[in-house]
């Protein structure tokens, strides 16, 4: 185990020479990005789902743990479900010790991810702003930027004036809840989710993972308490053990094997906006109301805010979360408001209990569960298939996932950074 | 140039404008867009990422090129689709994309870099040095990119919001759409017409097309006519259906008029049936250089001459595979436009579509293999039948691919649209409930088949909603053939052969996908950004999906679209939010002394949705610390009093109250006598404190509880679950008293004397009579009627009185006045809460849904003898563990130092690390009564380590303070002042 | 066909009690109201009057009495208390809310047209009219409104504490109506 | 989204609160605490129908389940915790 290898043998190297070279030549010298592998009928490790949970789970297994007779199925096609959906926001500001050192290892492995992959997917570090509008907040905001501090990690608090001289055109003036500062993590930013995916899926392939699309997990085969495999609807597929990384078809999947999780599937909405010149240079979250917003590479305001709150599996949002995400969107940043919403979607998120994510073994031997994102688990992205590959490899779980253990709610030791308790679309 | 004669404009109403700095004139009746067509300007935009010249492509919301920057300052609003806008006086328009101007844009050197920059260049290269992203290439990438600009000022516009209710929604006002009106309004069913355009009619005002014997337009002006008379049918024009939601709901969007107070509204329709409308739309045809400004849609050229009178060129080629295309060689000729040549790849079409030609070259079998020229179109190279190549000159190339049911609203629920071989295009898949296409969208091409099947749809729909199904017949419509097929791409050597128009998305984009393994037609968009633009694939949709099939060597139906997506015409953000927004963002709850307190001067805060007073300032005092000093030592040592009128109160009534509340609360209930108050402790089911407050006993079946102020929604909830789902069988029933009483919290060793006063006379006030935690109803102010606790949050001897909610300024009136002798003193929330830290009472920042009653020190109020919400999930060990935070206070050894909440906790001599993180500081007060600062912490096994010394570290903030932890109540530990 | 337009007033003096009735008790306290007032509760979403007290019904088991006046603050609710108690024993719960709830009168034309933008709920005559009420929202905040007449006349009553924010919202929302409207 | 409350009448997704599972009955107070864990934290999911807790907050205030199809947002049914409309309902 260790830092992730050089870079395999069978894949393109992606260079501005080649660039240039490809482009005198039509563009017609490059080779697939992945090998879309046809399933074959048995693995060492199978990972069930092709975001970016399963892909780099693969690619961590091949390149870090070195175990490459891996396939990863995916229903659809890679990158269908969250990891092609979500807002791109990676931070590691989070409040409680079993999840600071977590969010930190995906962040330094953020910083890394042009290099392991050789594949340039846009991690950029433009940081991310939550603003406090009382004093109350500002000192919760003190906790959190102190815990982060003890643990290395970088955060600034600024006061409003500071922050005024980073964005000028909040609403200062005429705020129902005044802006008071902002808590600001330089490094976090954005990421282009997209080819965080293809990337993966590149690295993996090339070192012999087969990346196997439209191959549906439809049932599993156990035989006395351990996995063998699983039934698919392109036949069945043997394994020693199996990795479940589907997001938000957790329940769904676990329910297969028989099990029952501390998990809710709900919908989250995201929006863009036409493309407009760059004017929002950082990630900002509003404090007094549901919204968030960065501006992509393209010029689109992608923009977001809570749960629509009801149990989901539609992939699609409501208008009352869009008027409240807009609303807020007029409170703290009105020079947005000619911007037009180009297109509203939805994810399914497999929101936890507690608001926090499972890396775990299951009752079942050999089967493995990573799931409960909800809706921050972008940014776990690596650090989460670097995890789960751990914990597949060496049946121990990471030092640095500990504490996502399935048994944590019987045990009473939660990580519920929001303090919302047992009540998933409020986390 | 526009037209000597026709049109629908108005030519008795000129109007001025502006585009790119130069002034013009058009008509009204005219679209920005038709007034340059009209004023001969051809050059209209620069493309997102090659940044070619562009020109007028559509006469509709599709339009990706012609996009404008309307208005200056503030008013500027970017990415407006000239197409669409109606023309106003004084308008001013901006070219956008550009620099330094429309025809000189230096970015235009990205068109001849254009095979470096193919799809997805980016994600292989830019990747040395690491920090040269953020710095170097990103600012050049996002620069390049976007359209136009935001004004960067608050938006001044103002959006309406209205919520809608119908038996039935037409979606588009054509034919179809018409017909369908006219027959649901005619039932007497509640009507709503939802047309995007402003005027009523489809393609009925485009084309010439012949109705009941007159024109098209006659027709449609005459339904419209009969639409107005009738009572329950409502005609919305301006107003574009943007989104199908769940429960029957549209989400539309109205433009306001020219002129008007309202810039736009949202409409949130709910309707029991609806009408899908909403035509067809034409597809372009892919050929290198298929983007010179001159090219245009076959049905836009008809448009412009037909409906605008502004001819688009002077010399045209029409390039069709469809029959319909046929008909603009026809209109152009009618309307004074030559007409060369019209190609058609097809070499079957009939003689009576090629009639439609005229005098025109008809070159059937042959296609355009490339446009020619560079701001403007000069002429077209033409592939014959033979493969001979030659160049006919024009200045206006109308193109038809055919056409595709615009079908985008059907699938917003998750259907998914189905290939339809005999109409050669996707139709609605399955459609939401109550939901019926029809006309053009159902694959009903021709205007007498659109009539039809509107008549039929309208009328179906009201009988739906049970009104009388009207048969109307439909009027005889003239002759029309609809007939095409899909072209893929005339490959050329030379030249871009351009599928997404605004992206700069091409034919060799698409291969590329399909070589580098993004083959599904969603892996495509992604990687290409085809169909991603502001017209979300409406023009290039069709013909990329004809591309990707050939190379994956499928068929087109094989591989469905990409997901259609609310909203189907962009919304502003500004609309969603309509008036709630700015200050109005949230309602302001104000307490019952509001304005009084305003009088005094007081500085408001923020509590959730209400406006407290933080403190009373006096004159001459030099900051909010001096005026709560004051505040909190005039309650310490004479009497003041503070609004608490927002603390939830509720009202709990039945023989079963007491059973209700042992179950509800952690401690003992069922003893309470009336006339008695009790201190309280709820959790959540999971063992978590959830709240706190007093619950008093007023008569034998009537209670009244006090909530946070910041939880009293959520307990009424809470308690409202427990009522009616988890005991139904108890009698008991509840309302929130909250805005009813003004609650006023009179504290301090003169507290009984000053409430004394102010009661009416006859209350006993002695200790004996009425004792800590007594409670109690009586009158104040003459009369009206009140409620007395004697309930401490500061320590020292305190009532809260409780008057209604309109006497709360008579009251603190009457306070000033009675307890003047005394120096009373109202404080705000600010001396409260240094009051209750120096008292140890836990509060928001301690009650934070992370901490137990054991980490609370209220482990003693945890009942064994009952069941209680959280009683068993509270058992388990990770919350009954020894090693957990409990709550202490802490004094700054060097007792000048302040402390400061958010600061962590690390035991003396370790260092500050993670690995030594002991827990934070919750909350803090300068204490008054003490003379130095004090604070509120959580720290492991806490309760055990009075007198230790800790560490507060800040690494945030720098700064390191070493104080000692104490027991954390600071003032009065045995409570005699509270007693008397 | 009434003057465009519409008119708001708020009713400073009004008298508001919430009534509700214990456990099974339903029958009984209806009877009571009936012989003590005149008053028939309605026990769907509708209102009834009888010698200047309305009922208003405000959720299942619940009524707001609602009176133009009252002698002192809360003299309603202990009136009706004092009525109950005397016919039912202490068989009812009823809560002084005269100063809980601020009540507006909407009034005109417009009325209607105001109300479409701040209540989503159907207020067009085949679905609402004189009689009927409704539990909703008015903009962000909670609401009992009914109808009195086909002027037509609402009463909505808001929690006291938002009666500033929902004067505003009135006012923004009369603001907004289109200049020109096609008469009803 | 429209609920149909049984009290009210269909009304707007904005007037209700979401609670979640309605299925898992609260154990009784000796069960053993693995049956309190499986009622706080362990939820079926399903895609499909689900009978969930909704509350008309805005509106009556009653809690009422609702069967609604998770994949769909199709309303199968919703019944109010208070039993039907009629005097007398609020107190079961
Ligand atoms: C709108 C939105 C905004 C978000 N914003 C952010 C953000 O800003 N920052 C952040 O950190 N996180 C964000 N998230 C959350 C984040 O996207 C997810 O937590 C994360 O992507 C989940 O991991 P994944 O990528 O592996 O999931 P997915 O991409 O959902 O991968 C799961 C895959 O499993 C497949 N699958 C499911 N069932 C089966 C089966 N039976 N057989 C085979 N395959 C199956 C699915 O098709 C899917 O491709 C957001 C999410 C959404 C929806
Ligand atoms: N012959 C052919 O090949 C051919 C092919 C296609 C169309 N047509 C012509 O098209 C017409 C078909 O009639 P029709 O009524 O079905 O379509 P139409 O195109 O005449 O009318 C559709 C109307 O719906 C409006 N609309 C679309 N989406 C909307 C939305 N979301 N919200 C509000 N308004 C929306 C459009 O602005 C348009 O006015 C006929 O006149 C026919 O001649 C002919
Ligand atoms: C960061 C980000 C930026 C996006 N930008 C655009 C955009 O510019 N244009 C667009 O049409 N869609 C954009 N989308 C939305 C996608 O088209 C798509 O709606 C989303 O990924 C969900 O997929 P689906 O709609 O196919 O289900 C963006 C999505 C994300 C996550
Ligand atoms: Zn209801």
């Amino acid at each position: 185990m260790g830092a992730p290898g050089s870079p395999p043998s069978g894949q393109q190297a992606y260079s501005t020479w080649r660039l240039l070279r490809e482009a005198l030549n039509g563009n017609r010298g490059w080779a697939p990005v992945w090998r879309d592998a046809e399933p074959r009928s048995e693995y060492d490790v199978l990972i069930i789902g092709g975001g970016g949970h399963g892909l780099a789970t693969a690619h961590y297994l091949s390149s870090v743990y070195g175990i490459h007779n891996v396939a990863v199925l995916e229903k659809s096609w890679i990158g269908s479900g969250n990891a092609g959906r979500n807002t791109t926001i990676v931070r590691s500001n989070y409040l409680l010790p079993g999840n600071i050192p977590f969010y930190e290892f995906s962040m330094r492995l953020w910083e890394g991810l042009e290099r392991d992959l050789n594949y340039n997917a846009m991690v950029s570090q433009r940081g991310v702003l939550n603003l406090y509008h009382s004093d109350a907040q500002r000192d919760a905001y003190a906790r959190r930027g102190n815990a982060m501090a003890l643990h290395g990690v970088d955060g600034e608090l600024l006061d409003r004036e500071a922050l005024r001289r980073m964005v000028p055109y909040l609403a200062y003036e005429n705020a129902r809840f005044p802006i008071k500062g902002a808590l600001l993590q330089r490094r976090g930013g954005t990421v282009r989710h997209d080819a965080v995916v293809w990337g993966y899926a590149r690295a993996a392939s090339a070192r012999g993972v087969d990346v196997v699309q439209r191959c549906e997990v439809t049932g599993f085969r156990i035989s006395n308490g351990k996995v063998m495999g699983v039934e698919t609807t392109r036949g069945p597929i043997g394994a020693n053990k199996v990795g479940v990384a589907v997001a938000g078809r957790s329940g769904q999947v676990a329910a297969l094997a028989g099990l029952r999780l501390p998990i809710e599937s709900h919908v989250l909405q995201a929006f863009v906006s036409e493309a407009v010149k760059p004017v929002i240079h950082h990630v900002i979250t509003f404090g007094a109301g549901h919204f968030y917003i960065s501006q992509s590479d393209k010029g689109g305001l992608v923009f977001g805010g809570d749960l629509d709150g009801y149990n989901s599996y539609a992939q699609r949002g409501n208008l009352p979360t869009a008027e409240d995400v807009c609303e807020g969107a007029m409170a703290l940043m009105p020079m947005v408001g000619r911007a037009r919403v180009l297109r509203q979607w939805g994810g399914i998120m497999d929101m936890t209990m507690d608001g926090s994510p499972i890396i775990d073994r299951t009752p079942i031997e050999g089967l493995y569960l990573n799931a409960g994102w909800c809706y921050g688990g972008f940014k776990a992205t690596p650090a989460s298939g670097y995890a789960f590959a751990h914990l597949l490899a060496t049946d121990a779980p990471h030092e640095t996932a500990a504490a996502y253990r399935l048994d944590r709610f019987a045990a009473g030791r939660m990580i519920d950074e929001k303090g919302q308790g047992p009540q998933p679309n409020l986390h | 140039m526009r037209l000597p004669a026709g049109g629908r404009i108005d030519r008795a109403r000129p109007l001025a404008f502006r585009f790119d700095g130069r002034y013009y004139s058009g008509f009204a009746g005219d679209t920005l867009a038709s007034a340059l067509l009209a004023n001969g300007v051809r050059l209209v935009g620069r493309s997102f990422k090659h940044h070619r010249p562009r020109g007028v492509f559509t006469a509709g919301p599709e339009e990706p090129n012609a996009l404008v920057e309307l208005g200056r300052g503030a008013e500027r609003t970017p990415n407006t689709r000239a197409t669409t806008t109606e023309l106003r006086e004084g308008l001013e328009a901006f070219p956008q994309n550009c620099w330094p101007s429309l025809r000189f844009d230096l970015m235009a050197v990205n068109g001849l870099l254009a095979p470096l920059f193919a799809a997805g260049f980016y994600y292989k290269t830019f990747m040395w040095p690491s920090s040269f992203w953020e710095k170097v290439y990103e600012p050049l990438i996002r620069r390049a990119a976007g359209l136009g600009r935001l004004s960067g000022a608050p938006d001044p516009g103002v959006y309406d919001k209205v919520h809608d209710f119908c038996d039935v929604l037409v979606i588009g006002a054509g034919p179809a759409g018409l017909a369908a009106a006219l027959a649901a309004g005619r039932s007497g069913a509640r009507v709503i017409l939802a047309e995007e355009d402003f005027e009523l009619g489809g393609r009925l005002l485009g084309d010439r097309a012949e109705i009941a014997g007159g024109s098209g337009s006659a027709w449609a002006a005459s339904v419209a006519g009969e639409l107005k008379t009738l009572a329950e049918t409502r005609v919305l024009r301006r107003t574009a259906v943007f989104g199908v939601y769940d429960g029957g709901t549209y989400g539309a969007l109205e433009q306001g008029p020219a002129g008007g107070v309202v810039r736009c509204r949202y409409r949130k329709i709910v309707a029991r049936r609806c009408v899908l409308a909403s035509g067809a739309l034409e597809r372009p045809l892919v050929f290198a250089d298929n983007d010179r400004p001159g090219v245009m849609l076959a049905s836009a050229a008809r448009t412009y001459v037909n409906r605008f009178a502004a001819a688009p060129g002077r010399r045209a080629v029409v390039f069709t595979t469809s029959d319909d295309g046929w008909r603009t060689a026809a209109d152009l000729t009618r309307a004074g436009v030559a007409v060369a040549a019209v190609v058609d790849p097809r070499s079957d079409v009939g003689a009576d579509v090629t009639a439609l030609a005229g005098d025109a070259e008809r070159l059937t079998g042959a296609a355009v293999a490339r446009a020619l020229g560079g701001a403007a179109l000069r002429g077209v190279e033409v592939a014959g039948a033979d493969g001979a190549r030659r160049v006919i000159a024009c200045d206006l190339l109308a193109v038809s691919g055919g056409w595709s049911p615009n079908l985008a609203l059907t699938a917003h629920l998750g259907a998914r649209p189905v290939w339809s071989a005999q109409a050669q295009a996707f139709a609605p898949g399955a459609t939401p409930e109550g939901l019926r296409v029809a006309g053009a969208a159902a694959g009903r091409f021709t205007t007498a088949e659109a009539l039809a099947d509107g008549f039929a749809a309208g009328a179906e729909a009201a009988e739906a909603c049970g009104f009388p199904a009207l048969r109307i017949e439909a009027p005889g419509a003239g002759p029309e053939a609809a007939r095409w097929a899909t072209l893929r791409h005339i490959a050329n050597a030379r030249g871009k052969s351009y599928l997404d128009l605004q992206h700069d998305v091409t034919a060799s984009d698409i291969d590329l996908a399909h070589r580098e393994g993004f083959r599904a037609p969603e892996h495509v968009k992604r990687y290409t950004t085809l169909g991603m633009a502001t017209d979300q694939g409406r023009l290039s949709s069709h013909n990329g999906l004809a591309l990707l099939a050939q190379a994956n060597g499928a068929a087109i139906g094989e591989q469905g679209p990409t997901t259609h997506r609310p909203p189907y015409a962009p919304v502003p953000i500004a609309a969603f939010a309509g008036a709630e927004r700015d200050g109005a963002f949230r309602p302001v709850r104000h307490t019952p002394t509001h304005a009084w307190a305003e009088r005094r001067g007081a500085v408001f805060v923020e509590a959730g949705l209400w406006l407290r007073a933080q403190y009373f300032p006096n004159p001459g005092e030099r900051d909010w610390q001096e005026s709560v000093t004051r505040e909190v030592r005039a309650v310490r040592n004479g009497v003041g009093f503070c609004d608490v009128s927002t603390l939830g109160k509720i009202e709990l009534f039945g023989p079963d109250v007491a059973t209700f509340l042992e179950r509800l609360y952690t401690n003992a209930w069922a003893n309470l006598a009336v006339g008695r108050a009790r201190y309280g402790l709820m959790l959540r089911e999971d063992g978590i404190v959830l709240d706190d407050g007093t619950t008093s006993r007023l008569g034998p079946e009537h209670y009244v509880m006090t909530t946070t102020t910041a939880n009293a929604a959520r307990v009424f909830q809470h308690m409202e679950f427990a009522r009616q789902v988890l005991w139904p069988e108890l009698d008991v029933q509840m309302v929130s008293a909250t805005d009813q009483w003004a609650q006023i919290a009179i504290a301090g060793p003169l507290a009984r004397e000053t409430l004394a006063r102010v009661l009416d006379p006859g209350f006993d006030l002695s200790d004996a009579a009425f004792p800590y935690m007594a409670a109690a109803e009586t009158t104040v102010l003459a009369g009206a009627p009140a409620r007395v606790f004697r309930v401490s949050f500061s320590g020292e001897r305190g009532y809260e009185l409780a008057a209604p909610a309109r006497l709360g300024e008579a009251l603190a009136d009457a306070l000033m006045a009675v307890g003047a002798p005394f120096a009373i003193t109202p404080y705000g929330v600010e001396a409260l809460g240094v009051m209750r830290i120096e008292k140890g009472h836990p509060a928001g920042p301690e009650l934070n849904g992370q901490t137990t009653p054991g980490d609370l020190g209220l482990a003693k109020l945890l009942s064994r003898r009952k069941d209680y919400i959280g009683r068993r999930l509270g058992e388990r060990p990770g919350l009954t563990d020894p090693d957990r935070q409990t709550l202490v206070g802490l004094k700054p050894i060097d007792r000048s130092q302040r402390l400061r909440a958010g600061g962590h906790l690390v035991r003396e001599g370790a260092p500050a690390s993670a690995a030594h993180d002991e827990g934070h500081v919750t909350s803090t007060a300068y204490s008054p009564t003490l003379g130095h600062s004090i604070a509120l912490a959580l720290l492991a096994r806490g309760a055990q380590r009075l007198g230790e010394r800790v560490r507060i570290v800040d690494p945030l903030r720098g700064g390191e303070v070493v104080a000692e932890v104490c027991a954390p109540v600071f003032v009065d530990p045995g409570g005699e002042r509270l007693r008397g | 066909m009434a003057e465009p337009g519409s008119h708001l007033e708020r009713l400073p003096g009004a008298a508001v009690a919430w009534l509700a009735a214990r456990r099974g008790q339903g029958e009984a306290l209806a009877r009571a109201m009936q012989a003590a007032f005149g008053l028939a509760l309605p026990d769907t979403p509708r209102w009834a009057a009888a010698s200047g007290r309305r009922a208003v019904w405000a959720g299942p088991g619940q009524w707001l009495i609602v009176a133009a006046h009252e002698p002192v603050p809360g003299g309603l609710a202990q009136e009706l208390a004092a009525a109950l108690t005397a016919v039912l024993g202490a068989r009812a719960a009823v809560s002084i809310q005269s100063d809980g709830r601020a009540l507006f009168r909407l009034s005109g034309a417009d009325a209607r047209e105001t109300l479409a933008r701040l209540c989503p709920i159907d207020l067009h005559p085949r679905a609402f009219g004189p009689g009927h009420a409704a539990l909703t929202r008015l903009g962000q905040i909670a609401c009992c409104l009914w109808q009195t007449d086909d002027a037509p006349t609402y009463e909505i009553a808001v929690p006291s504490s938002y009666a500033a924010s929902a004067g505003h919202a009135f006012a923004a929302a009369t603001a907004r109506l289109p200049a020109s409207r096609t008469p009803p | 989204m429209r609920i149909p409350c049984p009290h009210c009448g269909a009304r707007a997704l904005e007037e209700f609160a979401f609670l979640g599972a309605a299925d898992p009955v609260r154990p009784a107070p000796d069960a053993p605490l693995k049956d309190w864990v499986d009622y706080a934290y362990l939820r079926d999911n399903p895609a499909g129908a689900h009978r969930e807790w909704w509350r008309h907050a805005f509106g009556c205030g009653a809690w009422l389940a609702v069967t609604r199809d998770t994949t769909t947002h199709a309303i199968l049914a919703a019944t109010s915790a208070l039993g039907g409309a009629g005097p007398g309902a609020g107190s079961p």
